[in-house]
């Protein structure tokens, strides 16, 4: 593993310190779990009940505020996640192995509803559940990519070890994913002129751009607060002993 | 160097007291481009038509396959902690292992290629696409499955998971090595998709002594 | 709101069965992944206080120190 | 001979190790400083952390708490463990060619030579598939006499080894503790050799409550 | 019967210890179909008119591959001695290890097959059809495997091996199976190819108990 | 207790056995007969044929020549060998389940006394591949106090465990011989019971030259 011995500013030590992330997520919990169900509630009954249809694909096109988010969120997760891995294999920090353990999930999640989503959009705009076009096939390896990472993760059952082997595979396969989508809509292009181009985008009036904005912020703080959770747990199940937290309130006083 | 060489020679000692593994995955290209038409049809417009993807498929899947003893026999012996304990850097431990496996599983594919060619019936002006496009991508299938065969050296029933891990990366190299031969097929120029498979190469061999040698010591 | 009648939100003209069913999946998976999370916590939670009582009573040698 | 007097020269320093298994602390606080010379027994139930201390120090186990420290980058180490890292298909002669091939190269005489010494005499072309519990151990053993190294980490060493090779091992760990080198070995059988140095690895097990152990929460 | 029950629930426990493992076929299977449109072509006039042979060989080979570890982990523990000695037929213990196989295995396939078949555009009338071939099938290529996994146990690297000895085997399978879905695509009727691959599996069911387990026991 | 009283009943005969592996005969002309009460320490040097020996009387070896005779069809064995039977994966109570099973079933209770015996207190719900060389050999070794069988065959039961559990060990073998089993062991090690006979495999061994000691010409 590459050492670096890289100087540290004083916030980033911190945040390699299990008391100090726990407390601070503490902090962050309420506040993201309240951001998340108001924008993403206001987002989807906005968007249900009140945007206007689109002139060309009716109401089915509601669907894009669900779908959108998810399709975003499949890729930011899996970018974050490679990122957290990096910091943790870079600087030998464990809270940085928790933090991308706790992606992989809600990641693989998200990337399930933006296919389902598209195929089930897919019958009534394109007549078909699934076709092979460039975007629905690299979001289908997308899938497989993030299988991947939960099958090797659950694989191997020391910690530490599991969340290396996962960090270097996330750094892989997020050096790929550009290459895949590269090829893939490469490869679509030349055989079949796809009659569904998903790439130019209706330019939306605002009522119809608003929801949507409001779900795909809603989507990232469901993110932040999933994750948070996940790795307060992990925090939790790894500190066994540790007197900060045998001392801590949310143990003592919970008793 | 000399530490590879050891490393090579040893490797290849083993394959031949145990030609069935050489041998192996070659049989396994074979049997799966033999069964396709039994399974699809015998015609032969059907064939000429998919035989590029279907060539492909079948060598990649042979080459995944083989990968799984990459590491994993040299770890449950325990040899491999003795190689990774030599004072050598582990990327050199990872070329030389990748390079025996490249010479026992891809080369005989390649070698053998136009013969399958002519059973499913590829136009005979693109088998030396094929050919070339084998002899680019193979190396690069090698070298990305190595990552994959290191993440799970160690892991009980690693073979599958292996598959789950490294398909996404083979899919370019799919692509694009299909592509080319489907392309020489309707006669169109193909540097184009041998510059990218080179390219493809190129970039494996950078990475995965890194990602490869990392996930060893783990 | 845009429909007319809470039956017309609710058939979207045809299209109700395809848009329902994608807003059923996103909420029901997200809430699962939540739901999960939280779980995941108050299992640990238990778990750290159940260490505490397995070494309130602790004595320095005879400590078994099993996971 | 890595040495030419068996003076008291360290070559290896561990400071302040401490080994964690699943959020379990095996040993903390372990201090020794290895000489040339030095014959270590490391000591302990079942369980106590012997092998993974030795692992530590061979670098097949992550260091998280404490130093291991090399006092000379020439050093060289072996370590064996529990898995002898054999072919099992290749023969015991082209097994050690391999295996010393790693440090450098082999004649085959001294190969032959060094299985004469672990009492394989006619066994140099049989394959160590067909070789019994200790015979394979023997083979792995032999590579001792072949590769030059300064610091043997054995991991039970006299497993499945019959009594008159048990007292053939130990002739070994005498003549090189006394040409310099060091040992450091793991073993549930006594050792009768007089410059043993006791390891227990109880002594560093962690002695009081885990939580009153360390006030900024940087347990592991 | 409280010995199978054993062996069955000890393998169950197994795979949920690990599910991994349990995905895994799965993930094969599917990752091979989706990998086919890919090297082939995304037409779906094609593909739908390769998809019966596509889906059957990829459940063949997905099935195959997870054999290689039917009695190998077993094997390398030394588990397989101990269940060898227990005072048992040892047809006993290959029943109930092939059952694990084919529920862990075989079952995912057919539940997931539709998905599949949507993907490559089998026409929806052949979907019954599919999942019926593949229930009386699957369990046929577990039990014909189970075969050869007993006679390479022990032996190092019997994955490739395996393929080679059970693949002759599997042909006639695959056949009836892709033409009795070929066929109801084409609105032909399929019960000729339903008797045959149920008469498969009855043969298979008398001769593999007896079989692998006497390879067990060499 | 598998028999009321330890009186000379023979429980396994022995008659005649060779072995050759390779066209190398390991032993030949072995009779023993073993009796209720028996406990039979298997020496010899490594290689001498002793796993070999245990296997063909498990059944896991084949008898080429010679025989091996269970008097009563009844009397159940265990081999533990080299190869511990368990599975990486499961605790150390799920593999007692399984691993009690294949001769009866076991409640949770007798499972974890039986672990308590091994000294694995507190390590029931542990996975094996979690507990170190000596605690997974004392968790196959759990077995023998759970499933009642009459003859124990032993491959080097001793190795990995530390001195506490040899002592242990042997009392285990002193009750169960006491109580009316028998008891093929093998170890490099010295059992220190009196009721111990000791069967050298030296002892059958080919003794001469090669071509003089067969009259009829079957060298092999
Ligand atoms: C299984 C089927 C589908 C999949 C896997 C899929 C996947 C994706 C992905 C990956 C994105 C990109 C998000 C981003 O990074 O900006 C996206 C965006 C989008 N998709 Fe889909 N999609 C599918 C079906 C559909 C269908 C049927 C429609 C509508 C006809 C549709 C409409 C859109 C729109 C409007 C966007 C946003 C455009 C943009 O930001 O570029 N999708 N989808
Ligand atoms: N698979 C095999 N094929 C052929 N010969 C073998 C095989 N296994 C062992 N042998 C030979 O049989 C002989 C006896 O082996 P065995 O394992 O029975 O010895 P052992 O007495 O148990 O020795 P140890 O004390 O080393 O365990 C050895 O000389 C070995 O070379
Ligand atoms: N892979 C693992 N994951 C987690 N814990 C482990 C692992 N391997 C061993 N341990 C734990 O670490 C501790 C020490 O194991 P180690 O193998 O170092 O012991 P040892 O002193 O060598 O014992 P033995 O005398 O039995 O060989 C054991 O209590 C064991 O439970
Ligand atoms: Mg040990
Ligand atoms: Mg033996």
């Amino acid at each position: 593993m590459a050492q670096f011995n890289w100087r540290m500013p004083r916030w980033f030590h911190q945040m390699g310190s299990p008391k100090w992330f726990y407390n601070f997520g503490g902090l962050l919990q309420p506040w993201f779990t309240l951001a998340a169900f108001l924008l993403l509630t206001c987002g989807m009954v906005w968007g249900l009940a009140f945007a206007p249809a689109d002139y060309q694909q009716g109401n089915s096109f509601r669907i894009m505020y669900v779908h959108v988010p998810a399709a975003i969120l499949s890729q930011s997760v899996f970018l974050s996640m490679a990122i957290a891995g990096a910091i943790g294999l870079i600087w030998k920090m464990k809270i940085a192995f928790m933090v991308a353990r706790s992606c992989i999930a809600i990641g693989a999640t998200f990337t399930l509803i933006a296919l389902v989503t598209g195929a089930i959009w897919g019958k009534p705009t394109w007549g078909a559940y699934w076709v092979w076009d460039a975007r629905l096939t690299s979001t289908l390896v997308l899938l497989f990519l993030y299988a991947g990472v939960m099958a090797l993760n659950q694989a191997i059952s020391e910690r530490q070890i599991a969340g290396k082997a996962t960090a270097i595979l996330a750094i892989v396969g997020t050096i790929n994913i550009p290459i895949i989508k590269y090829s893939v809509e490469w490869w679509n292009t030349l055989h079949q002129s796809s009659s569904f181009s998903l790439t130019d985008k209706p330019t939306m009036p605002s009522e119809m751009y608003l929801p949507l904005l409001l779900t795909v912020l809603g989507s990232y703080f469901l993110f932040g607060l999933v994750v948070l959770t996940r790795t307060r747990a992990q925090i939790l199940q790894t500190q066994n002993g540790a007197s900060w937290l045998m001392q801590h309130k949310d143990i003592s006083g919970a008793k | 160097m000399g530490f590879m060489l050891a490393i090579i020679r040893r490797d290849l000692l083993l394959v031949a007291r145990q030609p069935a593994e050489m041998i192996n995955p070659l049989v396994f290209f074979v049997l799966v481009v033999a069964l396709f038409p039994l399974g699809v049809s015998p015609e032969a417009s059907l064939l000429s038509q998919t035989a590029a993807g279907v060539i492909w498929v079948a060598a990649m899947l042979a080459t995944l396959l083989s990968l799984e003893l990459l590491f994993k026999l040299d770890h449950d012996d325990g040899s491999l902690e003795q190689l990774l304990l030599a004072p050598y850097p582990s990327w050199c431990l990872v070329l030389a292992k990748v390079f025996v496996h490249w010479l026992v599983s891809g080369l005989p594919l390649i070698l053998i290629s136009p013969l399958i060619a002519m059973m499913l019936f590829l136009p005979s002006d693109a088998v030396p696409t094929l050919m070339l496009s084998l002899l680019l991508g193979t190396p690069t299938l090698s070298l990305l499955g190595a990552i994959g065969a290191a993440l799970v050296t160690g892991v009980r029933g690693g073979g599958m998971l292996l598959t789950l891990l490294i398909l996404p990366l083979y899919v370019p190299v799919i692509i694009f090595g299909a592509s080319s031969v489907a392309a020489a097929a309707l006669g169109m120029p193909v540097d184009g998709y041998m510059a990218l498979l080179g390219a493809m190469f190129v970039f494996a061999l950078m990475i995965t002594p890194w990602a490869a040698g990392a996930a060893l010591k783990l | 709101m845009y429909f007319e009648s809470v039956d017309a939100l609710w058939h979207m003209a045809g299209h109700g069965p395809y848009v329902w069913s994608c807003y059923g999946l996103f909420i029901v998976l997200l809430a699962a992944n939540v739901w999960h999370a939280r779980s995941e916590r108050k299992q640990a939670l238990k778990q750290a206080q159940a260490f505490i009582r397995r070494n309130s009573n602790y004595q320095a040698n005879t400590y078994v120190d099993a996971p | 001979m890595p040495f030419p007097s068996p003076a008291m020269k360290p070559l290896l320093c561990i400071s302040d190790l401490a080994c964690e298994r699943d959020s379990r602390t095996l040993y903390q606080g372990l201090n020794i400083n290895v000489e040339a010379g030095d014959l270590w027994h490391i000591k302990g139930r079942n369980g106590a952390g012997k092998t993974t201390f030795l692992r530590q120090l061979a670098g097949l186990h992550a260091v998280d708490e404490g130093e291991v420290q090399l006092l000379n980058n020439d050093t060289r180490m072996i370590y064996i463990g529990h898995k002898l890292g054999l072919k099992e298909q290749l023969t015991a002669d082209e097994n050690l060619t391999w295996l010393a091939g790693l440090d450098g190269l082999s004649t085959q005489k001294q190969r032959f030579m060094a299985l004469e010494q672990v009492g394989l005499r006619g066994y140099e072309e049989s394959v160590v598939a067909q070789l019994s519990a200790g015979q394979k151990r023997r083979v792995a053993l032999a590579r001792l006499h072949l590769c030059k190294a300064d610091i043997w980490l054995l991991d039970e060493p006299f497993t499945s080894i019959d009594q008159q090779g048990i007292a053939d091992e130990q002739e070994w760990l005498n003549k090189h503790t006394l040409a310099g080198g060091a040992v450091l070995m793991t073993s549930h059988q006594d050792i009768t050799l007089a410059q043993v140095q006791v390891l227990d690895m109880g002594d560093y097990a962690r002695q009081t409550c885990q939580y009153l152990a360390n006030e900024n929460g940087n347990i592991t």
